[in-house]
């Protein structure tokens, strides 16, 4: 695993980012910045798995829905079970394990530029899956904390949430990411080559660079969180690391047995297992489940895993991935 | 010397996501209108570094007469019990047109 | 008229925006975003103006500034008296009367994106006119109000209106819009093509993306207008509709029989026609007009106008333009 | 203990647009300055969602010496009369240096 | 009828390069938490037009128990002393909960 | 001299700005605008910068970085004592001398675009003595002000004081634009052409466009000023003026009789010299010396140095190196 590999600007900018907040620079971003930033990537990848969907295969395709389905329907379960093995609160661990169970595209996009860099091939599908992976996980997260309340809905509250329920399920589907990233999709897959032409510059040219910008950024909101490290406790903090490598693995198992996806494939339905959701996530939890504490979801998310799975995971998984298939 | 009529200021500070629930409740009080503004911070909730949707606060503002405070307050402290964390806080303050506000 | 013509990037940014509005998504667009996309938008239109201007036929530009001038003098008058038939107040019929002789260079760019991608060729002069019609309408909206405020003038208070009156007049010419539209003409028209080739890759290859990102947000603004529908009634409702196709049938007139172009350029003066101003005129009317009720002109030209011009109208006026000059 | 000074605390709402009026209006009667802040929101002007100029609210804060206060109200009641839709509400306030306020 | 608690609101406007040291102070006092908004104005420091981190003010709000009031004001009196260019003004308001900011 | 040369768009947005002030225009520019494009280019440079250190003579950039140091130690350091002859007082005089040892990369890039337009060739150090010259100035205000405080110190403060200082020494290499122009070269250095190909269309292509928005945001900046210059007194006004003269005659030397600089690079420096840093300087001047009035070190970097930079210093200065080296 030659170390150079991580020499590529994504996870350079993270870590410059990062680093500035530890040496705490005076350096600001605009608040928006990060917020435009993350609408214009999840329209590029929208884009991008459009028009990659347009010129798929139908057969292959349902099965990488399908296995998006089931990792994102399984890995929350997966994570409510160790979160409430290591005595976490049950509401809690719901709307952590909400945020395991879905993906993050900025780690998704940093494991493209790492294969990119190293002329690796991939298949187009788990850009769709990132796209179908948005969602579920947020279901299993309600249902979870619904049941964790259990007596409680007995009193005058309940029926104000029943009513709530199909409302926050709604939510889940319409929640801006997936609108962006399916919204994108659509046009990807509508609109003909000509006219599509006209916006490639904007949205696919300059991808790389704006994701590098965006990372920069994200690389300073996670050092900005290392102070609620305190907060979150060891056995949390733990998780962060250990769970990734758990989704990281069923990703692969997912990958390689179920899709038979090579090595770059593969690697990347790893990442979207590992990755946990910063952005379209935790606004889902403050409404679905607002007794949790929402300092445990970000600062893990973000502080935790995503370091992580850009600096030691991506090449990590890689790693397995070719040990694995052997490519 | 112009009239100055007293009111109640409201302040809530809350997570961007509840900026929906919080103008549903100032309409359904049937207040004149509400002010929104872009916030940061730190509590209880952790820090709010007002880079992302679930990190970005709001500082939502309120103008009621004093008879509909106690109605607004009610409300409020139903989305405190849900488990919401947000900051309260009720001041006295005077406007210009009591007509406007006393809707 | 074949649907499939409006499967172009603009229009589907702006319908998903619509879209998101409508089943309540939580996405959310920094607010600045906008504004910094409508001054790059501003900026590119008159850059791409300029250097058309640069080697434009001096008489035939003439005649395209007197026919904006006229369009822009004329219109104004036109929704004056439709607003006043329809027992609306003098000062509102003003404002909105001033919105509707100005120009939305959004629709504007989307009809240019809707002719480019069904290779349309059209005349460069509408981009001259789109810039010169900016401003004419606010002044005629301004005289409307002042003469509608009648006896109000020989209070006390009438002096200040006097001294203010000026400074309105001036407002008009120096507002946002026009020093970015003419002065991207200026700076388009003077510099050499190697030093305005540098700028080229940002403003222009990157145009009709950064065009789709601003009408994906534009989309939705509309969407939340909706809400507004019952304060302005019925009667205005049906103006907002009415009035482009009055507009868009003066400019297709002007645009071929005055200016004689070809379909392309016809449909783009009826553009010009059609659409109402959303970001140059509201600002200029609070300050103008602040009697009139801000509810009514934003609700009109950016909730109802500016969605059925870029749904409805530009096709229409195209449909009109091919069956008058036969394209 | 240190000690503080009552003053009155102005705040209005209105769009973007009443800046420089309202700028205008702090210099005229010589206060030791202004503080704008960006805001959205409704009211009887309608939706103000802050992404287009015509549609962003200010949100403007003024400290003035309780002498002060009366000039301020009736410019702000002449541009309510012209017809300007803004809010404007009055609190009392402290603050920590007189002499940096009472200009 | 909720129940309201009487606290000490403190504002404090000034230059965004202040943020780190007020922040420190609020943690010093043990405060909930602290909210910081975005700000532009005038003041005897110029203008502040918000475009450049060295022209930007913050709005720096803190809500404290009556007992803590005292001793945020002289650390904000200490920063004055040191020349730092800031407005800070304090008010009377309730909260909902008590426990919430006593902390 | 041909003023033609001066028909670039970075001065003609400038410009543009400057005027749309002078005519009141209610041309707004969201704040967070200026801030976005600051972090672009300064990291913009950076990969530059780094991208040709790469390459670069190893002797030659020890030189080329000592002069830096020179320039940037020394200049305050001249400004300081000029400013004490004038009877300011000398906490005043120290914030204002930090200004003006420093740089303003708006300045160099301006410079940098000016020699593009006209094909002058240029050395590629002084992009890394930009870098260089961010800190130093800022230090040598520190101590300038320190002394100047001079007894104060030995009251109960002066310890909170002395502790105070190793973190202003601090903040002067950590500050914002020293971490992105750096990490930007950093990432220059170590990143392989192939991935860095990848970031360059955002980066590199996109450039000069950005610039031309970021100067027309700060030409509006450097307008609003103007009502500052009664504040700042005659004094300070010719000061402005003089100081680059003075910064940029040095730059010039320093630029060809040590680094033996052709025409282009020995103006560069001689843009380095003249340049006062209005984004890095003034925040850090505003902990460093609170005492100090920052409508002074504003008003004289961005409404009076950098306009007389931008429209008089440049052409100026490569007017002398022309001279001087006969180009
Ligand atoms: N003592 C305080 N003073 C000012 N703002 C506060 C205070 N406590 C909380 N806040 C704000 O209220 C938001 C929500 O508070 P919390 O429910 O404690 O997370 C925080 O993010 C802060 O912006
Ligand atoms: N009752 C209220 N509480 C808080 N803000 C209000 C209230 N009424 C109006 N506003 C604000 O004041 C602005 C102007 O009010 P209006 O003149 O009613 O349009 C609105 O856009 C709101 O942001
Ligand atoms: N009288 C005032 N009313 C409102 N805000 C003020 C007032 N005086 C100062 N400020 C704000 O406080 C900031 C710092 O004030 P100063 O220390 O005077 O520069 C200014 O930039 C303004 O935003
Ligand atoms: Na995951
Ligand atoms: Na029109
Ligand atoms: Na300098």
């Amino acid at each position: 695993m030659d170390v150079s590999n991580l020499l590529i600007p994504a996870v350079l900018f993270f870590a410059l980012g990062f680093l500035a907040q530890g040496v705490k620079s005076d350096l600001k971003f605009p608040p928006d910045l990060a917020k435009a930033l993350s609408i214009y990537l999840l329209i590029g990848i929208g884009l991008k798995g459009g028009v990659e969907l347009s010129h798929a295969h139908l057969g292959e395709a349902f099965d990488a829905v399908t296995a998006a389905l089931v990792l994102g329907f399984g890995l929350p379960i997966v994570a409510y079970i160790i979160l409430l093995a290591g005595r976490l609160d049950k509401l809690n661990a719901s709307a952590i394990a909400a945020h395991y169970g879905s993906v993050s595209a900025g780690t998704f996009l940093t494991a493209i530029a790492y294969l990119n860099a190293q002329q690796i091939p991939y298949e187009s599908y788990p850009v769709i899956m990132l796209a179908i992976m948005e969602s579920p996980a947020i279901i299993v997260g309600l249902l979870l904390a619904r049941f964790s309340r259990g007596s409680k809905q007995s009193n005058g509250e309940g029926d104000a949430r029943e009513h709530h329920m199909g409302e926050l399920l709604k939510d889940a589907f319409t929640n801006g990411s997936v609108i962006l990233l399916f919204g994108g999709m659509l046009i990807g897959v509508v609109v003909k080559p000509g006219p599509l032409a006209t916006i490639t510059p904007f949205f696919s040219t300059l991808f790389m660079g704006a994701l590098s910008l965006f990372l920069l950024e994200m690389g300073m909101e996670a050092g900005k969180r290392i102070g609620e490290f305190r907060r979150v406790g060891w056995f949390l903090m733990a998780f962060g690391v250990l769970m990734p490598l758990i989704g990281g693995s069923m990703g692969l198992m997912v990958g390689h047995y179920w899709l038979g996806f090579g090595v770059g494939g593969s690697m990347l339905v790893a990442v979207l297992g590992a990755s946990a959701s910063y952005i379209a996530v935790p606004p889902a939890m403050r409404l679905a489940i607002p007794e949790a504490n929402p300092s445990y979801y970000l600062t893990l998310s973000l502080g935790v895993t995503f370091p992580f799975n850009v600096i030691v995971g991506i090449p990590l998984y890689h790693y397995f991935a070719a040990r694995l298939i052997g490519g | 010397m112009s009239q100055l009529y007293p009111m109640k200021l409201i302040n809530i500070i809350a997570n961007g996501a509840l900026e929906e629930r919080l103008v549903n409740m100032a309409e359904a009080h049937g207040t004149s209108g509400y002010t929104i503004l872009e916030a940061r911070g730190a509590g209880s909730a952790g820090l709010q570094t007002g880079t992302l949707e679930g990190g970005s606060n709001i500082l939502f503002v309120l103008i009621v007469t004093e008879s509909k405070l106690a109605g607004v307050m009610v409300d409020v402290e139903k989305l405190m019990k849900r488990g919401h964390h947000l900051a309260c806080f009720v001041s006295d303050t005077q406007v210009l047109r009591r007509e406007k506000f006393a809707g």
